[in-house]
C-alpha cells in the first residue's frame, strides 16, 4: 500500500467544497495560515452591516438589520398599564428573541433554538444594564398608567453573530421608535389619540408622539479565538468549528457594558481580549455611522 | 416516520408577536398551516423524490389582510425558486362580499365587516383550482362571478411571479 | 385505507362510471340516514345521525356570555369536533387532531356564514338577551363515534338535528342596570325558546372518483377520490359555504357544475333529514 | 453562456409545446388530459435533438436548473461519510459527498455489520471496524429505511480512508485492518480503504 497520507490523497480526488466539508478545521487553518478567510475577509473584518428603520408598519418602532446573510427584525409595540407598586412612575420594556424555523435548517416547529433564550436574556441584560433607556420616559400618570413596551426581535436567517445583529436591530428599532400621542379620557382611561401626529389640542394630559431620548447605545461584536487567531464577526460554519466565542459590548464613548466568554476550549489570554476590545471599539464606529445613516436615510424620506 | 416512496411535505405557518394589530393574537393559526398544505400538496410532483420530506415555513411579519392567499401564493414562489419539481405555480386571491358589492384583496377592516368570503387557489397555467373555500350566503350567479374576478386576478398574479423568477434566474447567471 | 387491491380499487372505480356502487346505490344516492334526538340529557340540545357506518354526535351547551366588542349585537356559536380514536385507526394520534381541526373548520366555514354574521345558518341575533351586555354562547360538540366516509355530511345534519331539538331557556332582565355593569337576569326553568332552524344550511359533500362525482361516499370509495367539494346549501338554494378538500385541482366549470349538483341534492336531503328530525322529536316527546 | 440571447428561461407550468411535437425530457412533464408538455422546473430551456435511428424524431425539451444544488445519494452512487455512532449490530454515519460532489443537506447512512467486509461476514466485530469521527468511503445498497440509507464498505478499495488516533493525529494505514498513530506508533484497528490500488 504504502500512502502516508491517505486524506492528503484524498483531497486530490476531491472538489474543494467536499474537502471543506469533511476536513473544515484543516481547511480553515490552511486559510488561516494566509491571514484570510474562505468569503475573503481578513481575520479582523465584520460582514456588510445594514440597517433599514421602519420596516413594519403596523409597530410604533421597527428596524430590519442585516449582517452578511444573518437578518434579524426588530419591532416595538406599545401598550398601557398600570406601573407597578415599587416603581410607580416607570415604565416597562419587555425584550424577546425569537428563531422561527425559516431561520435554519437547525430549527424545526416544536424543536426550538436552544439559542434562542441565551440571546434572548443576554439583549434584555445588555439593554437594561447600559442604561439607554430611561424607564421614567415611558410613565404617563405617576402610579396609573404608564408604557409597556413589547420589542420583539426575530431572525429570518441564521448565519453566525446573532447577538450582534440582535442587539443592532434592537437598538435601531428603538431608535425608530415614536412614542403614540395619548390622551385622557373622560372615564379616566388612556386612550391612542386619534390625529396621527399633528398638533392636538391642549389638554393637560396629552403627550406628542415623540421620541425616546437614548443615553447611550451600546453596539457589539462578537469574536472567535482559535489557537493564536482571531476571527471578528463569525458566520454559523466558522461558529460550529471553532467553538471558543467572545462577545464585547461598548456604549458609543467606548465604555465596556459586558464581556461574554461562555467557555470554550482556548483559554483567553488578557492581550487577547483586549484585542477583542480593540475590534470592538472600532467596529462601534462603523455602526454608530451605518445607524446614523439609516436614520438621515429616513429624514429624508 | 415510516419508508415512503412519494415526498411527504410539511407546511407550517406562524405569526410574528407584532403581526397583528392586538399583540400576539394571530398565534393560533393551525388551521392556516393545513389549509396551505392542502393548497400546494396538489402542485407538487411528489412523485419524484422517495423519502424526502419538503419543509415549508411560513412567517408573517405584518399581517394587513388577505394573509393567507398571500402566505400561500409566497410559498410556491419558493418552492419554485427552490427548485422543487411542481405541475404549475400555485396563485392564491381572496374577495371579500360586502353588501353587494364584492372587494378582491381585501384589507384588514373589510375582511372584519364582511358578509361574506371567498377564497380560489389556483394553478393559473393549467386553469385547475386546488382550492375554493366560500364562507356566508350566495347565490350562483354571484359565486360565478367571485369565481371569475379571482381567477382573472390569479392569472395576473402568476405573470408578476413568473417575471419575478425569471429575473432572478437571468440575474444570478451573470 | 391503503389496503385496496387493485382489483378492489377497479371494481370501485368501474361501479361509479356504471352508476351503479358496489353496495347497490347510484352515485347521487344517500345511505339510508337515521336521527336520533335529545341523547344526551344534561346538554340543551343532542342528536345522534347515522348515515350507514357513519355515526355521529352533536351536543349543543348554551351558557351566557358577553357579545363581542365588534358585534354587540349578535350572539357567538362554537363548534368543535372530536374524532374518537376508536372509530376508525386513522384517528390515532396526531391523525386525528389534525381531522378534528379540518372538520371543524370547515363546519365553521360552511354553518357560521361570513364575519360579520350575514348569511349564517344559525341566527345570531336571536342569540342577544340585552345588547353589548349579554348573549347566549352556543358551544356545539361532535362527537365522531364510527367512521365509513362522509363525516362532514353526517356532521352537518347531526348539528341540524342537535339545533331542533335545543331548547333555551327564557331569560328575564331586571330593569334598571345601567353603565357596566351586567344586568341582573332570570333564568326561567320552565320557558324555553325554540330555534327556527329552517334555515340552517346541509352540507352535500361530491366526492370525485374517476370522471363522476358521487354523494356520501365510503371510505373505501373515500381512499380513491381525487378531490371533493363540501358544499352548504339552505332551504331557498343559497350556497352558505363551500371548502374543497383533496389536493387534485379541478376546473372551475366543474366547480360550477357540482355546486348546481348540490343544490339538486340537497333539496332531497332537507326534505329527508326534516321528515327524519321530526319523526325523532315526535318519538321522544311519546317515549 | 455564450448564446445568452437565445437562452429561454421557463418556469413551472408554463407550456412547452404539444405532445405530438416535443417529448418532455428532465424538468417536464406531459399532461395527459390535454397532451400538452408543460415546464416543471424554474430554468432555460433546451431541445435536444433525437439520435437519427431513434424511430421517435420528436425533440426532446429539457428544463435545466438555475440553481446548484447539492448532490443527492442514489443506490450504487459512492459517498464519503462520517462516522457519528457505532453500536454492536451497525454504525450510522452522515453522508458529506456523493463522488466528489458535496451534498448540502444532511443525508444519515448506516453500515449493517453484514455490509462492513465481502467475507467472514458475521465475525464483524463493528468496534475494530470504525471509530466515531472516521471518514469512510462507501457504497450505497439502497435508500434503506425512513432514517437512513443503507451503505456497505464490503469491497477493497471500500472502508475507513481517514481517522483520527486517540491522540489526535492523523493515522497511518499499515494494512487492511490495521492503521498506525504516527505520535505514539500505537496501532488501531479499523477497516481500511485501499486507496489508489
Amino acid at each position: 500500500m504504502g500512502l502516508p497520507d491517505a486524506s492528503g490523497d484524498l483531497s486530490s480526488e476531491m472538489e474543494v467544497d467536499a474537502f471543506r466539508r469533511l476536513f473544515p478545521l484543516r481547511f480553515y487553518e490552511r486559510h488561516l495560515a494566509e491571514s484570510i478567510r474562505p468569503d475573503g475577509r481578513p481575520l479582523g473584518r465584520a460582514r456588510d452591516t445594514t440597517i433599514a428603520l421602519g420596516a413594519v408598519t403596523s409597530a410604533d418602532g421597527s428596524a430590519l438589520a442585516k449582517i452578511g446573510s444573518t437578518t434579524m427584525l426588530a419591532a416595538v409595540k406599545m401598550e398601557v398599564m398600570t406601573p407597578s407598586m415599587e416603581s410607580p412612575d416607570e415604565g416597562c420594556i419587555a425584550i424577546d428573541f425569537h428563531m422561527p424555523p425559516i431561520c435554519s435548517p437547525i430549527v424545526r416547529p416544536g424543536r426550538p433554538a436552544e439559542a434562542a433564550p441565551v440571546v434572548s436574556k443576554q439583549l434584555s441584560d445588555t439593554i437594561s444594564s447600559s442604561g439607554m433607556i430611561n424607564l421614567k420616559e415611558l410613565s404617563l400618570v405617576s402610579g396609573k398608567a404608564a408604557w409597556m413596551a413589547y420589542l420583539d426581535i426575530y431572525c429570518l436567517d441564521a448565519d453566525g453573530a446573532l447577538f450582534d445583529a440582535a442587539l443592532l436591530s434592537a437598538v435601531a428599532a428603538l431608535f425608530h421608535l415614536q412614542i403614540p400621542a395619548v390622551s385622557l379620557n373622560d372615564d379616566g382611561k388612556i386612550v391612542v389619540s386619534e390625529e396621527d401626529g399633528g398638533k392636538l389640542e391642549k389638554e393637560p394630559v396629552n403627550k406628542e408622539k415623540r421620541k425616546l431620548t437614548l443615553r447611550s447605545i451600546p453596539f457589539s461584536l462578537t469574536c472567535i479565538l482559535h489557537k493564536n487567531y482571531i476571527l471578528a464577526d463569525p458566520t454559523s460554519e466558522e461558529e460550529a468549528i471553532m467553538e471558543t466565542l467572545v462577545t464585547v459590548v461598548l456604549d458609543s464613548s467606548s465604555q465596556l457594558i459586558s464581556l461574554y466568554k461562555p467557555g470554550g476550549a482556548v483559554l483567553a489570554y488578557t492581550s487577547a481580549v483586549q484585542d477583542c476590545i480593540a475590534l470592538t471599539r472600532q467596529r462601534v464606529r462603523e455602526l454608530q455611522k451605518i445607524l446614523d445613516e439609516a436614520n438621515s436615510g429616513m429624514e429624508v424620506d | 416516520m415510516m419508508y415512503s416512496d412519494i415526498g411527504r411535505l410539511n407546511c407550517n405557518v406562524s405569526y410574528t408577536t407584532f403581526a397583528t394589530p392586538v399583540r400576539a393574537q394571530g398565534s393560533d393559526r393551525k388551521e392556516f398551516s393545513s389549509m396551505l398544505h392542502k393548497a400546494l400538496e396538489g402542485a407538487i410532483i411528489l412523485e419524484t423524490f422517495p423519502k424526502t420530506t419538503v419543509d415549508v415555513f411560513a412567517l408573517v411579519l405584518e399581517s394587513g389582510g388577505s394573509d393567507l392567499p398571500v402566505v400561500i401564493s409566497c410559498a410556491s414562489l419558493a418552492l419554485a425558486d427552490a427548485g422543487i419539481l411542481m405541475y404549475d405555480l400555485v396563485t392564491s386571491v381572496s374577495l371579500s362580499c360586502l353588501g353587494k358589492n364584492l372587494v378582491i384583496d381585501p384589507i384588514l377592516e373589510e375582511e372584519s365587516y364582511q358578509d361574506g368570503s371567498l377564497m380560489i387557489t389556483c394553478m393559473p397555467s393549467r386553469y385547475e383550482v386546488t382550492q375554493l373555500t366560500i364562507t356566508g350566503e350566495w347565490s350562483t350567479p354571484k359565486i360565478n362571478e367571485g369565481m371569475q374576478l379571482c381567477l382573472d386576478a390569479c392569472s395576473k398574479l402568476a405573470n408578476i411571479m413568473r417575471s419575478c423568477l425569471k429575473e432572478a434566474t437571468t440575474s444570478s447567471q451573470e | 385505507m391503503g389496503g385496496l387491491s387493485l382489483g378492489e380499487k377497479n371494481f370501485i372505480q368501474g361501479g361509479i362510471a356504471q352508476d351503479l356502487r358496489s353496495d347497490g346505490r347510484k352515485r347521487l344516492t344517500y345511505r339510508p340516514v337515521s336521527v336520533e334526538t335529545g341523547v344526551i340529557p344534561q346538554a340543551n340540545g343532542s342528536a345522534r345521525v347515522r348515515m350507514g357506518a357513519t355515526d355521529v354526535i352533536s351536543s349543543v351547551k348554551a351558557e351566557l356570555g358577553k357579545p363581542s366588542s365588534l358585534q354587540p349585537d349578535k350572539g357567538k356559536v362554537s363548534i368543535y369536533v372530536d374524532c374518537s380514536p376508536t372509530a376508525a385507526p386513522m384517528f390515532e394520534g396526531r391523525g386525528g387532531d389534525e381531522l378534528s381541526t379540518d372538520l371543524s373548520v370547515a363546519l365553521q366555514c360552511c354553518l357560521l356564514g361570513g364575519k360579520s354574521g350575514a348569511g349564517a345558518g344559525i341566527d345570531l341575533s336571536s342569540l342577544i338577551v340585552v345588547e353589548g351586555k349579554m348573549c347566549w354562547g352556543l358551544y356545539i360538540d361532535c362527537l365522531v363515534i364510527s367512521s365509513d366516509g362522509n363525516l362532514l355530511d353526517a356532521l352537518g345534519a347531526a348539528i341540524k338535528a342537535a339545533l331542533s331539538n335545543t331548547g333555551i331557556p327564557r331569560v328575564l332582565v331586571a330593569a334598571g342596570a345601567s353603565g357596566d355593569e351586567q344586568p341582573e337576569v332570570d333564568i326561567s326553568d320552565e320557558e324555553f325558546l325554540q330555534f327556527d332552524t329552517s334555515d340552517i344550511p346541509v352540507i352535500v359533500t361530491l366526492t370525485k372518483v374517476g370522471r363522476h362525482y358521487i354523494v356520501d361516499a365510503t371510505s373505501e370509495e373515500e381512499s380513491q377520490m381525487s378531490s371533493a367539494v363540501s358544499i352548504s346549501v339552505n332551504r331557498k338554494g343559497h350556497i352558505c359555504g363551500l371548502t374543497k378538500r383533496g389536493g387534485a385541482g379541478l376546473d372551475p366549470s366543474i366547480i360550477l357544475d357540482m355546486i348546481s349538483v348540490a343544490k339538486h341534492v340537497s333539496e332531497q336531503l332537507i326534505n329527508k333529514l326534516d321528515s327524519e328530525i321530526a319523526a325523532a322529536e315526535a318519538g321522544e316527546d311519546d317515549s | 453562456m455564450k448564446e445568452e440571447g437565445e437562452r429561454e428561461v421557463v418556469t413551472p407550468g408554463e407550456v412547452l409545446g404539444k405532445a405530438s411535437d416535443v417529448r418532455a425530457g428532465r424538468g417536464a412533464y406531459l399532461a395527459p388530459h390535454n397532451n400538452l408538455v408543460y415546464a416543471s422546473l424554474t430554468g432555460f430551456r433546451r431541445a435536444l435533438s433525437p439520435s437519427p435511428d431513434s424511430p421517435d424524431q420528436r425533440p426532446t425539451v429539457e428544463i435545466t436548473d438555475h440553481k446548484a444544488h447539492g448532490a443527492v445519494p442514489e443506490p450504487g452512487s459512492i459517498v464519503i461519510a462520517r462516522v457519528t455512532k457505532v453500536m454492536a449490530k451497525m454504525a450510522s454515519a452522515d453522508i458529506m459527498c456523493v463522488g466528489p460532489k458535496s451534498v448540502r443537506e444532511k443525508f444519515s447512512g448506516i453500515i449493517r455489520q453484514q455490509d462492513v467486509r465481502a467475507t467472514e461476514i458475521d465475525k464483524v466485530d463493528m468496534h475494530l471496524s470504525f471509530r466515531p469521527g472516521d471518514i469512510v468511503k462507501a457504497i450505497v445498497l439502497s435508500l434503506g429505511d425512513a432514517r437512513a440509507y443503507y451503505l456497505s464498505t464490503a469491497k477493497n478499495e471500500l472502508g475507513v480512508v481517514s481517522a483520527e488516533s486517540t491522540a489526535g493525529a492523523t493515522m497511518v494505514p499499515i494494512s487492511w485492518t490495521e492503521m498506525q498513530c504516527p505520535l505514539t506508533a500505537q496501532i488501531e484497528h479499523r477497516k481500511v480503504a485501499k486507496i489508489g490500488g
